[in-house]
């Protein structure tokens, strides 16, 4: 008995739908010891999962994805699709597990000391570029005294403007003196754009976007704009026996039934943006694997709140409690998603709040009442307007437009082009709603919270501002000792509930499909790709 | 006259085919347009329930009693979208082609009549627009103007102009060849009045059938501009967008691609066969065939 | 034209050409429209016919009936159509092409648009070689050159190789001749075939088809609207009006003493020699519309010596030998 | 016969040039900017003036037109907004698909339109005259891209016959490459090809009922030997104007057919040059489509010249 509800439980963690914590308590209901199942957790969460046999070298691994890379120099890759390249060409000092847990890399061990103002790492030995340079303590200063530069552009500017100095102490040691302490710091190490390059070579004028050379498992050998970017396998990568396949090939497919069409019929062997409409038709493929994971890819709707009535903290409550979750799970995500009924950090992450400030079906009663008590006692007339290529976007768009309107919001729906709703709506806040969604990168409760909650940032478009918040991120993100900042979340999610600057809606799932003969791969939280280099195909 | 190739039987014919033929075009083309429009017209009233209402829990419903052309992904009755849809793809394609005929008309007016070096510079503008793909155009044309039902009809209208302004300088020729207009001349007319009094009234038929051809394209031109997300911005429903979600769920949910299809159908084969049987009845070399 | 040609008319053989009784009708909307009535016609051979009538007599209609080539809304109820005694009506369709260009052939009145633009006048004057005798394009070239040698074109072998739009009007109008008589036929059908070209080249083509009828014994059946023609052309004519024959005979017969007023009135109002001093006098009214016909003779309403009898229509009635014509004054004349 | 050729080149570069003005002109004065395309949502007002200054967007129009013109000429097109790539060696890759595509989806059309026009002329106003005009108006209301994904639903998915889409040059796998053609130029032609039988069927009724066809069959001559020998050369002749205007229509089509098909053509190029702003990528996709359907007409108009002998012969005398 035990053993298949362990089996079944496991699998829950696998897809995602169930938390490390809950399969802790559930696993002590079941009578197996804490410590046997941390240890259970922990070796899942490194080994393989099933029993997937002995690794097999060779064979060509296509994947598809529906954006363009923007460039594969780390210090100017701005969107996700560029990350997803430079994670497989190079390496970072720390790497992130699939549960989001920064393990060393190219460190081999790291000391904090100073009470977390100082990182010492010391470097692994024999780890070549792809030109065959040694990476030296030199390479680690350049990289980050490069993202560092004034106008070096780096759009992540945020991660690398807290670090003082790098100094490399031998040709393996270098460290790094922070003016104050971050507490994602480590992750911030694993960030793609934290991506180590050869000095030797950058400062010769190799142009890393058009020919990237970093020590990761692949070698970059083509990029065809629109179409393909092609890898090959990088022999002397510092894993041993590391990657399997002999080459990897990105397949850029922009419309989305032909992506999943591509991958239905064997012009490729996985993607992992396979669109909601489409999941369950791969789930039925005989050949293909469909794997779901919550990730961090939460979508919310921004009120105005610099506008009348938005300005209202009641009505931006009421906007939130009028919202139908359960409804846009299963209209715009096809069940493939996770209502975010309470605070922005997912379940899985340790900044988690469970706590619920609306139902997931809404409270529409609440709402109205809400609406009536801030002093419209009919409601209003408002705008809504959607940028219009966000396939999720553009799904929830209608739902959200009725569920108001039984508030007594009457929203009247607008769309705009990509390029003209960044240039007209979104960068100067013209708008009295707008949606938007976003795919954290780190994983790190502060990534997820300090770019929309605090005053100023480049995200903040409602012109949310608010001392008291922006104190409690700053003291939550430079706190060393995770209890500490746990409980600052834990104040912050609770005031972000009371003023509810914008209101999240959903977190759509990671949809992975591949096919069978992809063996060991674990998909990662952050929706990354760095776990590629661990999985085989079968023969 | 034209001559009947082989002479199979020699049984005697009922009334002349070829009247009956004609008369049958126009039928069933005015149905097929008096169909959409009026469901354009009265989408209100006839359709059963209203095309935004969402109610995700009967969503991607098969047709049956209550749904009659089953649901859409949102669970939006796809009868009464495909009959609203009818309302915007009717705009569009009414005011794409009158753009198109208004201005196409008066430079292919202009250029023949004036004919020299206005013919020369009108005609090699229009060579330059007609060398263009259309879709490139309307797509240029959507990224100025920006996405709206407004915009996708002024570029389909755009597009047009070269098509129709060529016919007009072709049927303007042709009145001027012929001899009164040199009498009307004489007789001391004033320009604007010979083009009002004598080319207007015969160049009308030509380009009022070619509009009904053009109506057609224009539905179907609506339709691609849709695919790439450029035509009537969802929740509005048009037959372009609703084939273009339909595509999405063409195995699991056929219905939501074929119904905006065959209604697309209708409409266009509905205009083309309004707009043969005009020619026929309007081109007299047609006629003397019968 | 000699009397003696009249010798060719014996009874003894049929003729080339027999239209009996031929009847022609068309479905419109307003009903059936009768556009020849009981045509009787005889060609002979090496004769020369002149079928004469204003335009919408019906005599193109009869010439297309003999090609067997009648639009398709057409309908031959009545009647038929004899080929040196044979009947072409009823004929599948496959026979009745290889008796077109081999024993029928046609020339057309407007030989401008009559050639294939885009085709060497030699291949086109050459392909009825191919099409009958299967011969291959080079002889076929070649009998064109011999063929436009025949109907006078200066340089063939030269002009062979040119295009239509490369010919003057009169020069196409010998390559159709040349086209016609390629295989001998012995029957030509011209319908009007001069009535398209300018004086000095009609005089040129009349001379040119002579010949031919004397050279090649073919026989012809001229169609036209002018008298004139007629008068320097044919040996036997036939004056067709509404879709009826109304006089027919020899050529100096009619001449001398024309039967029908309504021939009377045609010779009245064409400028022949003899009647030169007289003014011409053009024909009132026009011709009666084939759907609805007038009951008894068809030139009621524009003739002048009508009287109460002519509502019922007389027969061809003997004026002299070789000569009747359908109208009761004929017999008070006597 | 080169005097008709030279006419046309002459005719050729001001209209590529008149293009490529209106076309720059339009590019520019699209409103959302480029750099915010380019560099994502969070760019920073600094970012975006140093891009702007990078790609040279402050000078004025005039300027960046006759610049970006000159390096044209010598095939410099620029580099990529958004992938910091030359534009040049892209584009020359992807033209040989898109021209593959095209000329492809224009021979199935004609291959339908000539044979069943003449048919349907033939028996003018009879029953077969109309089951086709049916048929063509019927294939002409079907978008391109519907029929698309009808064919990969079927012949890709369900029976498995032909791959989904992708591409493979021809040089490199014949078979593949004709096998990833077939659903795409299907599509494209055969939606195109009812529009060209419309026009077959009306230009040869027209030539039908002229006198020198008459003559043929005074001739007796068959009624295959009347279409192929006599009518269909003349029909050809104005068929062929219209069908060189139809394949700029066709490569309207290609944007949404190559995006269906995975193809990399010139067409995608075009669409994405617009929805990221992308101007180098906009300018040189949609001039390189211009000049291309240009150049068509030409060859199109030059073959119906050659097929009739009065514009080729002069007229000799009177």
């Amino acid at each position: 008995m035990r053993n298949d509800e362990l089996a079944s439980l496991v699998d829950s963690l696998r897809s995602g739908t169930l938390s490390r914590r809950e399969f802790l308590r559930r696993a002590a209901a079941l009578g197996i010891s804490l410590v046997a199942a941390q240890s259970l957790l922990s070796t899942f969460a490194t080994r393989a999962w099933a029993a997937a046999g002995v690794p097999r070298r060779g064979g060509v691994l296509k994947a598809a994805f529906s954006a363009d890379p923007a460039g594969f120099d780390p210090v100017r890759g701005p969107s996700g699709m560029s990350h997803v390249v430079i994670e497989q060409v190079y390496s970072t000092l720390m790497a992130l597990d699939p549960d989001a847990k920064p393990y060393p890399e190219l460190a081999e061990s790291y000391q904090v000391s100073d009470g977390g103002l100082t990182y010492t790492f010391r470097l692994r030995r024999g780890v070549k570029f792809h030109n065959g340079d040694d990476l030296t303590a030199a390479d680690v200063k350049f990289t980050f005294d490069r993202l560092r530069a004034p106008n070096s552009g780096y759009s992540y500017g945020a991660q690398v403007e807290t670090i003082k100095s790098v100094d490399v102490v031998d040709p393996h040691t270098v460290q790094f003196r922070l003016t104050k302490v971050t507490g994602p710091f480590l992750i911030y190490m694993a960030f793609p754009g934290s991506s180590i390059v050869p000095k030797k070579l950058v400062e010769s004028g190799l142009d890393l976007n058009a020919k990237p050379v970093g020590t990761g498992p692949f070698r970059f050998v083509s990029y065809e704009p629109r179409t393909a970017i092609k890898f090959e396998r990088n022999p002397n990568y510092f894993e041993a026996g590391k990657p399997y396949v002999d080459a990897m090939e990105y397949r850029i497919i922009s419309d989305i039934t032909a992506l999943t069409n591509a991958l239905l019929s064997g012009v490729v062997n996985f993607s992992n943006e396979i669109p909601p409409k489409d999941f369950a038709k791969v789930k039925a493929n005989p050949d293909l694997a469909a794997l779901t994971l919550e990730g961090s890819r939460y979508n919310w709707l921004l009120p105005n709140n610099s506008k009348e009535p938005f300005n209202n903290p009641k009505i931006r409550q009421a906007v939130s409690l009028a919202l139908d979750r359960k409804a846009l799970v299963e209209g715009a995500f096809f069940g493939l998603a996770t209502p975010i009924v309470g605070g922005v950090i997912p379940k899985w992450n340790w900044g988690f709040l469970d706590k619920q400030f609306v139902p997931p079906r809404g409270d529409p009663e609440k709402a109205s009442a809400l609406v009536v008590e801030a002093g419209y006692p009919n409601g209003f007339e408002t705008t809504m307007t959607l940028p219009s290529s966000f396939p999720n976007i553009m799904a929830m768009g209608p739902i959200v437009q009725a569920n108001l309107a039984k508030a007594g919001i009457r929203a009247k729906l607008g769309t705009m082009e990509i390029p003209r709703y960044w240039d007209e709506v979104w960068s100067t806040s013209k708008f009295d709603i707008t949606m938007m969604y976003w795919l954290s990168p780190l994983a790190d409760p502060d990534d997820f919270v300090t770019n929309n909650y605090h005053c100023g940032m480049a995200i903040n478009v409602q012109k949310y501002c608010s001392t008291a918040m922006d104190g409690l991120l700053e003291q939550a993100k430079t706190s060393s000792a995770l209890d500490a900042r746990k409980g600052l979340y834990t104040k912050m999610q609770e005031l972000s509930m009371q003023d509810m600057p914008i209101v999240p809606l959903v977190n759509g799932w990671l949809l992975i499909g591949h096919t069978k003969k992809l063996k060991n791969y674990r998909p990662m939280r952050t929706g990354f790709l760095k776990t590629l280099k661990d999985a085989w195909i079968e023969s | 006259m034209s001559v009947q190739l082989a002479q199979r039987e020699r049984h005697w014919v009922g009334r002349s085919a070829v009247h009956w033929r004609r008369f049958r075009l126009l039928l069933i083309g005015g149905c097929l347009v008096g169909l959409v429009v009026l469901s354009a017209i009265f989408a209100d009233v006839i359709s059963p329930y209203s095309p935004y209402d969402i109610d995700v829990a009967i969503k991607l419903q098969p047709p049956n009693r209550a749904h009659w052309l089953g649901t859409d992904e949102f669970g939006r009755d796809v009868l009464s979208r495909v009959i609203h849809a009818a309302r915007i793809s009717v705009k569009v394609a009414a005011v794409a082609v009158s753009v198109g005929l208004i201005g196409g008309g008066v430079i292919g007016i202009a250029a023949g009549y004036f004919g020299g070096p206005v013919d020369m510079v009108l005609m090699r503008f229009m060579e330059l627009l007609f060398s263009f793909p259309a879709i490139l155009l309307a797509i240029v044309l959507m990224a100025v103007l920006g996405t709206s039902i407004l915009n996708a009809m002024t570029a389909i209208g755009i597009i047009f102009i070269p098509g129709f302004s060529r016919l007009a300088r072709a049927a303007t020729q042709d009145v001027l060849r012929q001899q009164y207009i040199e009498a009307a001349h004489t007789i001391g007319m004033s320009d604007v009045r010979i083009l009002t009094r004598e080319i207007l009234p015969n160049i009308i038929t030509p380009l009022f059938v070619e509009a009904m051809a053009a109506f057609a394209y224009a539905v179907l031109l609506e339709s691609s501009l849709s695919f790439l997300g450029l035509g009537a911005q969802p929740p509005e429903p048009s037959w372009g967008n609703m084939l273009n979600t339909g595509r999405g769920f063409m195995d699991q949910a056929p219905w939501l691609g074929v119904v905006p299809g065959m209604a697309m159908l209708i409409g266009v084969l509905g205009f083309n066969l309004l707009g043969d049987g005009l020619r026929d009845v309007f081109d007299p070399r047609l006629r003397e065939a019968a | 034209m000699s009397a003696e040609a009249r010798g060719h008319r014996r009874q003894d053989r049929p003729p080339v050409l027999g239209i009996a009784g031929l009847t022609i009708e068309f479905a419109t909307r307003r009903g059936a429209a009768r556009v020849v009535d009981d045509v009787t016609l005889d060609v002979w051979p090496q004769e020369i016919v002149g079928l004469i009538g204003e335009s919408g007599s019906g005599k193109t209609m009869t010439a297309l009936a003999v090609l067997g080539l009648l639009p398709r809304t057409a309908r031959i109820t009545t009647g038929d159509i004899r080929l040196s005694g044979a009947s072409l009506l009823g004929l599948p369709e496959a026979q009745l092409r290889t008796i077109r260009g081999r024993q029928i052939a046609m020339i057309p009145q407007n030989p401008m648009s009559a050639l294939n633009p885009v085709l060497r006048v030699g291949a086109q004057v050459g392909e009825p070689y191919v099409l009958h005798r299967g011969a291959d394009w080079k002889t076929a070239l070649t009998q064109a050159v011999r063929r436009l040698a025949d109907v006078h074109l200066p340089l063939p072998d030269e002009r062979a190789s040119e295009y239509p739009h490369q010919f003057s009007g009169g020069m196409q109008q010998r390559a159709m001749t040349a086209m016609a008589i390629a295989l001998d036929p012995p029957l030509l059908v011209a319908d009007e075939p001069t009535t398209a070209l300018d004086v000095t080249i009609q005089a040129q083509i009349l001379r040119l088809l002579r010949e031919i009828r004397d050279e090649h014994h073919t026989s012809m059946l001229f169609i036209t609207h002018d008298l004139a023609v007629v008068a320097e052309m044919c040996d036997w004519v036939y004056v067709m009006y509404a879709g009826r024959i109304l006089e027919q005979g020899s050529v100096e017969r009619i001449f001398a003493r024309p039967g029908h007023p309504y021939t009377q009135a045609l010779l009245r109002a064409t400028p022949t020699g003899e009647a030169a001093q007289a003014e011409l006098i053009s024909i009132p009214g026009s011709i009666p519309s084939p759907v609805d016909l007038p009951r008894g003779c068809r030139f009621v309403d524009r003739c002048p010596y009508r009287f109460k009898h002519c509502d019922e229509e007389p027969p061809l009635l003997t004026v002299e030998a070789d000569h009747t014509a359908r109208c009761w004054l004929v017999e008070t004349h006597g | 016969m080169w005097r008709l050729i030279a006419t046309r080149l002459a005719a050729f570069v001001p209209t590529v040039l008149a293009t490529s003005l209106v076309l720059f002109v339009t590019v520019n004065v699209v409103p959302g900017s480029a750099a915010k395309a380019a560099l994502g949502i969070d760019a920073t007002a600094q970012a975006i003036a140093r891009f702007e200054h990078e790609q040279g967007l402050d000078r004025p129009l005039h300027v960046q037109y006759l610049d970006w013109l000159g390096k044209a000429v010598r095939g410099d097109f620029g580099t990529s907004f958004q992938n910091h790539l030359p534009v040049g060696p892209e584009l020359v890759s992807r033209l040989p698909v898109t021209l593959e595509l095209a000329i492809l989806a224009f021979l199935i059309a004609n291959a339908i339109a000539v044979p069943l026009g003449a048919l349907a002329a033939y028996h003018h106003q009879q029953r077969l005259d109309s089951v086709i005009s049916v048929f063509a108006t019927v294939l002409g209301a079907v978008p391109s891209f519907w029929l698309a994904t009808v064919l990969i639903l079927i012949l890709a998915l369900t029976v498995k016959v032909l791959p989904a889409g992708g591409y493979v040059p021809f040089a490199e796998n014949p078979a593949k490459n004709v096998s990833l053609f077939i659903m795409p130029a299907l599509s494209l032609g055969l939606v195109s090809s009812a529009l060209l039988l419309r026009v077959m069927r009306a230009k040869m009724i027209e030539v039908l009922s002229s006198d020198y066809i008459h003559t043929a069959l005074a001739k007796g001559a068959a009624p295959n030997v009347v279409i192929w020998r006599h009518a269909l050369q003349n029909a050809l002749i104005t068929f062929l104007t219209v069908g060189a205007v139809e394949f700029g229509w066709l490569f309207g089509g290609v944007v949404i057919i190559e995006d269906i098909f995975l193809l990399p053509g010139v067409g995608q190029l075009v669409l994405v040059g617009i929805i990221n702003r992308d101007y180098p990528v906009l300018l040189a996709s949609a001039l390189t489509v211009t000049v291309v359907v240009l150049a068509a007409n030409m060859v199109v108009d030059l073959v119906a010249a050659v097929l009739d002998p009065r514009q080729v012969h002069a007229r000799s005398r009177a």
